[in-house]
C-alpha cells in the first residue's frame, strides 16, 4: 500500500488521565495511553474492567468525565473543561455542551471502530454496507466508493458477496464485512472491540489472519481482545487493564512470559490454563 | 332476514365504504404516520419539555374518547374562529388520534432496533438524523408493521363515528338505510360484513408488506 | 332487570305481557319529550303519558333506555313491550308495527339563523342544506323540499350548525323548538315557516301485541276525555299537544 | 363554558363513572383475559382445525364493529331463545370482543418467550401443560402488560357502547344531561377528562406492576 | 460419592443409525454411539456438524426420522417403526405418533442437560429453579429437595446465591447453577452443550473445573465442547463430527495428537493454531 511509509513515525493518538463513570460505578479511573503511527496496542483483561470504554472513549462513543485527548499533533480536547463547565452555571453548561459535541466528532472523524457483533446494517447489502460512510458522509462519489470498496472487499476474499445481505453470510464473513466498512473510511485509527469472541472457534482464524496482514501493512490498530496468541504475535504493545486501570504494560514478549503484577499473573493463568 | 333488503343496500353500503371509510382512513393514517414519528422523537427527546409535551399529548389522545375529539375539532374550533368543514375537520381529528396511538408503536419499534446501530451509524460519521433516517427507522418499519396495522384497523372502524360530524361514510348510509326500512340488525350485519371485508384485505396487505420486509432480515 | 317482574297473574296476561309490567323504550335524551331532569329522574310528555296509560290499565311501569339505533331492534327481539318517543306514524313503519291512537300531534318549523333572510317557507329549501336527526320523519319533508340533508344526533348539535353558520336550517317539532325558546338562550335562530300538515305520534308494537294497542287506544281514549293528557300538554308546552 | 353546569354534573358523571364504566370493564376485561389465553393456545396449536377456529374468531372479533358485536349479542340472541339481561349481555360482548383483541398479545407474549425455555421444561420433565403455567406464562405477563394495558383502556372507552343495550354508565350519563342542557360541549369535555383521570390512574398501575415483574429479570 | 462404583459397568446408552433432517437437510445422516457407565463423551465439530442436534436426540428434544436407542439394557427405541408408521395409513400414524411421546418421554427421564444459554428460569430463585424438577415432577418432598439443592449448590460454590435471581449472577455462575439442576434430577446421564463456549474467557475455568470434579466422580457424561483443552484431559473418548457423521473416535491422545483423518487434522489445526 501506498500509505505505508507515512505511517510508521510519531504519536498519533496521546490519552492521558481519563476518567468516566456510569452512575455511581466509576469505570475508569485515570487511563493514559499512547499510540503511535503504526503502532498495534492490544488491550487486554478481565470482563468488566474497562476495555470497551476506553477504546469508546478514544472514538467519542462515550464521553470521559475528565481527561484528555490529543489526535495527530492537533488541538487537546480537554474532557477536565467540560466538567468545570458544569459548575459554571447554565452558559457554562451550554459552552460545555457545545464543545463535547465537536470534541466528539473530531474524534470519531479520525477514527473507525470494528464491534464485537458486527453492526452491519442488515437490510443493505455487503457493497451498501461498504459505501454507506464514504457515499453519505464523506461525499466520495459513488463510482469511486464503489470500485475502492470492491478492491477491499477482494483483499479480504469476499469479492463475490458483494450483493449478499449480512444474515446471509457465516460469522467470520460478517467480521470480514465489518473491518471492509472501517477501513473504506479510510481512517488514521482502527479500532477493534473483541471481533472474534462472538465467533466459533473455527471462523476466528480467518478474521485474525486479516487483522494480522493490516498490521503489517501499517495501520494503526488499538484492539481489545481475548486471543493471547494473536496478542503475543502481532501487537506492538500490551496493555493489561484491571479495575479501570492500566496495572501493566509492556511488549508482548515480557508481559506474557514475566508479567511484573501479580494481577497480570492471574489473569493471563486463568485464561490460558483454565483447568489447572 | 330480509333478502331484498339486503341486496338493494349492498351496493350503497359497499359505496359508502368505498368513497368515505377508505379514504377518510387513508388520509388520515397517512398525516397520523407523519405526526407519530414528530411525537414519538419528542418522547424520545433527551430534552425534558419536549419529552414532557409528547407524553402529555399521547396522554391526552389516549386518555379520552374519539368521539369527543372529533366534537372538539368540529363543534368546539368554531368557537375560536376555526371553523373547517366535515372532512377536513374530520381527517385532522382521526390523524391527530392515529398520532397518538402510532407514536406509542413507531417509539417502541424506534428502541427496538439494537443500540449498536446508533453506534455504527455514529462511527462511519452520521448525524443523528441520518442514522435514524438511513438506518434506524427502515428496520423500525419491519418491526412495526404488525402493531401499525392493528391501529389502520382499528382506525377503519372508527371512521364510523366521523358521521357524528356530517361525513357520510359506510356506518352513516347503515344508519340512513335501517332508519327507513326499521330493519337495524338486518343492516347492520350487512355493514359489519362490510367492514370484515375490508380487514380482511388489509390484513392480507399486511402480509404481503410484511414479506417484502423480511427479505433483508435474518430469521 | 328487564321484562319479567312480577309471578301475579293479572291485568298483563290477557295483553301478552310477561307478568303485570310494561316494559317501555325511551331514549331519555330528547328534551322535552323523554329526558333526565336536574335530578337525574326520567321526565318528560311522553314519559308522563306512558305512565299514565300503564297506570290507567292497571300495569306497573318500567323505562328502558336506549338510542334510536337500538329501539325498533329492541321491539323486533322483544326486549320492550312498546316505544314513547314521538315515534311519528308513517306509512313504512305501518306496514311493519301496529301504532294507536295518536298521543301527539304537532306541526314542524322551519328554524334557521337568526340573520338569515334568504329562506322563508319549505320551498326556499331547494339545494340549501339542513341539519337532521335521523330518527324523525322532518328528514323526509327536507329531502321532498329539494335540501340537501346532513345528519346529526340531535338538536343541540342542529342548533350548533345553524349558529356557526355550516347548515342553512333544520327542521324539526314545533314541540321541540318551544322548549328550546322557553329555556335557552334562542335569540341565534328563529322559526322561518311552519307546516301545514300536521305529524302524529304515537305508541307503536309489534303485530303480535295488536291487544296491547288495542288497550292502550282504550287508555288513551279515558286520559283524553279525563282531560290527563292535556293537563300534561299543559305541564310541557302551555297547551294541550294531543289532538 | 357554563361552569355552574360543570360542577353539578361531576357527581352524576363520576358516578357514572365508578358504577358503570369501571365495574364493566374490570369484569369484562378479566373475563376476556381467560378467553384470550384460550384463543392464543388455538391458533398456536399444531392441529390445523384447531388453529384455524382461533384465527377465524380473531378475525370476526377484530374485523367487525363492535357496536354490531352488542347488537347482536343483545338483540340478536333473543331470536335464538336466549335472552340475556343488560349487564350480563354487556359482559359477554365485552369479554368476546376483549379475547380477540388479547388473543394477538397473549400469542405475541408466549412466542416471545426464548424456546430454551421450554426445553429447560422439558429436560426436567415437565408436560408441555406444566411448563406452560409454570414457565412460560410468568414471563410471557412481564412482556405482555403494555398490550394488554393498551387494549383495557380502549375497553374504558368502548364502554361508552354499552348505553345501547340499556346500561347506565359514564357517557350515557353525559348523553343525559347534555340533551337536558343542550351544552353538549361541556358535558362532553368534562365527560372527556373523567375517562382521562380513569386512564391516568390505569397507566400508573401499569407502571407499578411493570416495575413489580421487572423485579426478576435482567435489563 | 455412594453411587459412584456402580457407575462403572456396562453400556449405558446405545445409539444405531440416527438420522435427522430439518426440511430438506439431511443433518444427521447415521450416527452411532456408544456410551458406558462412567464413561465422558466428548463431542467435537465444526458449526453446523450437527454436534447439537446429536445432543438433543439423546433426551428427546429433537425425535430422529430413523435409527434406534437403547438405554441401559431396557427396550429399544426404534424411530425406524415410526417412518414405517408413517406409510401405514391413519391408525398407523396415530400408534406411531403415541410410541414416539411415549419413547421421547422415556429417553429424557433418563437424563439431564446444560444448555449453552444456561436456560434458568428467570422468574425464579436459584434454590426455586433446582428444585423445580424434582418437587414438580418427580414428587420429591420439598424439604428433601431443597436439602439435596443446598448440598448441590455449596458443592459448587454457590451456597450464598440460593436466593438470588439468575440475572443477578455472573455467566460462569449461571452455568453452574445450570449444572446443578441437572443434577438435582439425579439422571443417569449427564448432557452438555457447549457449556462454556458463551462465557468470558477467564470464567470458563470454574464451570471446566466443575464438570471435571463431576467426571471423576464418576458420572456418565456427553459433552459438546470447543474447549479441547478439556477434552484431552477429561474424556475418555473423543468423537469428531462432520457433516452430520462420525469421522473419527478414539482416545483423546490419539485424536488430538495422531488423527486418522484428514478432514479431523484441519479442524484441530483451524482451532488451535487460527493464525497460521
Ligand atoms: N452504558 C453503560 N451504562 C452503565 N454501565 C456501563 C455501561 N457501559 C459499561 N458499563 C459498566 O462499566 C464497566 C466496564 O464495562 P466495559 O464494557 O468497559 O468492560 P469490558 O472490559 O469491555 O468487559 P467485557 O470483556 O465484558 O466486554 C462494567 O461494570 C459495565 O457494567
Ligand atoms: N430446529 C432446526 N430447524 C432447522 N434446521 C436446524 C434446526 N436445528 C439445527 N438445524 C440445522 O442443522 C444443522 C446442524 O445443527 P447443529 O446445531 O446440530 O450443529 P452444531 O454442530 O451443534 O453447530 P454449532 O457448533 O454451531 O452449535 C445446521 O445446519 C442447522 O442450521
Ligand atoms: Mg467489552
Ligand atoms: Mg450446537
Amino acid at each position: 500500500m501506498s500509505h505505508t511509509e507515512d505511517r510508521r513515525q510519531g504519536a498519533l493518538l496521546t490519552a492521558r488521565g481519563i476518567h468516566k463513570s456510569f452512575g455511581a460505578n466509576h469505570v475508569l479511573r485515570g487511563v493514559d495511553l499512547e499510540v503511535g503511527r503504526g503502532d498495534v496496542v492490544a488491550l487486554i483483561g478481565a470482563s468488566g474492567s474497562g476495555k470497551t470504554t476506553v477504546l469508546r472513549s478514544l472514538n467519542g462513543l462515550e464521553t470521559p468525565d475528565a481527561g484528555e485527548l490529543r489526535f495527530d499533533g492537533g488541538p487537546v480536547v480537554d474532557f477536565g473543561a467540560q466538567a468545570a463547565g458544569q459548575d459554571g452555571g447554565r452558559s457554562g453548561r451550554r459552552t460545555a455542551a457545545r464543545t463535547a459535541k465537536t470534541n466528539r466528532a473530531a474524534l470519531r472523524d479520525r477514527s473507525a471502530m470494528v464491534f464485537q457483533h458486527h453492526n452491519l446494517f442488515p437490510h443493505r447489502t455487503v457493497l451498501e454496507n461498504v459505501i454507506e460512510g464514504p457515499t453519505q458522509v464523506q461525499r466520495v462519489p459513488r463510482e469511486t466508493a464503489v470500485g475502492r470498496a470492491e478492491e477491499l472487499l477482494a483483499r479480504v476474499g469476499l469479492a463475490d458477496k458483494r450483493d449478499a445481505y449480512p444474515h446471509e453470510l457465516s460469522g467470520g464473513q460478517q467480521q470480514r464485512v465489518g473491518i471492509v466498512r472501517a477501513l473504506a473510511l479510510q481512517p488514521d485509527l482502527l479500532l477493534f472491540d473483541e471481533p472474534t469472541s462472538a465467533l466459533d472457534p473455527e471462523l476466528v482464524g480467518e478474521v485474525l489472519t486479516v487483522m494480522k496482514e493490516l498490521a503489517e501493512e501499517g495501520w494503526t490498530m488499538v484492539v481489545v481482545t481475548h486471543e493471547l496468541q494473536f496478542a503475543r504475535q502481532v501487537a506492538s504493545e500490551v496493555l493489561f487493564l484491571d479495575g479501570g486501570v492500566v496495572v501493566e504494560r509492556g511488549a508482548p514478549a515480557q508481559i506474557f512470559t514475566d508479567p511484573a503484577e501479580e494481577r497480570t499473573r492471574q489473569f493471563l493463568q486463568r485464561v490460558l490454563h483454565p483447568l489447572d | 332476514m330480509d333478502w331484498q333488503l339486503v341486496v338493494d343496500s349492498f351496493w350503497p353500503l359497499l359505496l359508502g365504504g368505498l368513497a368515505g371509510t377508505i379514504p377518510l382512513a387513508l388520509a388520515s393514517f397517512a398525516i397520523g404516520l407523519v405526526l407519530a414519528l414528530v411525537v414519538a422523537l419528542l418522547r424520545l427527546s433527551s430534552n425534558p419539555v419536549l419529552s414532557w409535551i409528547g407524553r402529555a399529548y399521547v396522554s391526552v389522545i389516549r386518555g379520552t374518547p374519539l368521539l369527543v375529539q372529533l366534537f372538539v375539532i368540529f363543534y368546539g374550533m368554531p368557537e375560536i374562529g376555526i371553523r373547517l368543514d366535515p372532512w377536513p375537520s374530520a381527517i385532522i381529528a382521526f390523524s391527530l388520534n392515529v398520532g397518538g396511538y402510532a407514536a406509542e408503536v413507531v417509539r417502541a419499534a424506534i428502541l427496538s432496533v439494537p443500540k449498536g446501530q446508533w453506534e455504527a451509524g455514529w462511527t462511519i460519521g452520521m448525524s443523528p438524523a441520518r442514522s435514524l433516517s438511513r438506518i434506524i427507522l427502515p428496520q423500525a418499519a419491519r418491526v412495526s408493521v404488525p402493531p401499525l396495522s392493528n391501529t389502520f384497523i382499528s382506525l377503519v372502524k372508527d371512521t364510523s363515528l366521523a358521521s357524528l360530524i356530517l361525513v357520510t361514510e359506510l356506518f352513516r348510509k347503515a344508519q340512513e338505510i335501517a332508519a327507513f326500512s326499521s330493519e337495524f340488525m338486518t343492516v347492520y350485519l350487512e355493514a359489519a360484513f362490510i367492514y370484515w371485508m375490508f380487514c380482511t384485505v388489509l390484513a392480507a396487505g399486511q402480509n404481503a408488506l410484511e414479506k417484502r420486509l423480511d427479505r433483508y432480515v435474518a430469521h | 332487570g328487564c321484562g319479567s317482574s312480577g309471578e301475579s297473574s293479572g291485568a298483563g296476561d290477557e295483553l301478552g305481557l310477561s307478568g303485570d309490567t310494561l316494559v317501555v323504550a325511551t331514549e331519555g335524551t330528547y328534551r322535552p319529550f323523554s329526558y333526565h331532569d336536574e335530578t337525574g329522574e326520567l321526565v318528560g310528555y311522553d314519559v308522563e303519558v306512558a305512565q299514565a296509560v300503564a297506570e290507567n290499565l292497571g300495569l306497573e311501569v318500567e323505562f328502558q333506555e336506549t338510542q334510536w339505533d337500538a329501539i325498533f331492534t329492541g321491539l323486533d327481539a322483544g326486549r320492550f313491550d312498546t316505544i314513547a318517543n314521538q315515534v311519528t306514524i308513517t306509512p313504512e313503519r305501518e306496514a311493519k308495527y301496529v301504532f294507536s291512537t295518536p298521543y301527539t300531534v304537532s306541526t314542524g318549523v322551519l328554524v334557521v339563523a337568526a340573520d338569515n333572510d334568504d329562506i322563508t317557507s319549505f320551498a326556499d329549501l331547494d339545494g340549501k342544506t339542513t341539519a337532521q336527526s335521523l330518527t324523525s320523519n322532518w328528514n323526509d319533508l327536507a329531502k321532498e323540499s329539494g335540501a340537501k340533508v346532513e345528519a346529526v344526533e340531535g338538536w343541540a348539535q342542529a342548533v350548533a350548525l345553524l349558529e356557526q353558520g355550516r347548515v342553512d336550517a333544520t327542521i324539526n317539532d314545533s314541540l321541540t323548538y318551544l322548549d328550546y325558546a322557553n329555556t335557552e338562550d334562542a335569540s341565534g335562530i328563529k322559526v322561518a315557516a311552519e307546516t301545514d300538515e300536521e305529524s302524529q305520534s304515537a305508541f307503536v308494537v309489534t303485530p303480535e301485541r295488536k291487544a296491547l294497542a288495542t288497550a292502550i287506544d282504550g287508555a288513551l281514549d279515558e286520559l283524553q276525555a279525563d282531560g290527563t293528557l292535556a293537563d300534561l300538554g299543559e305541564k310541557y308546552f302551555g297547551e294541550d299537544v294531543s289532538q
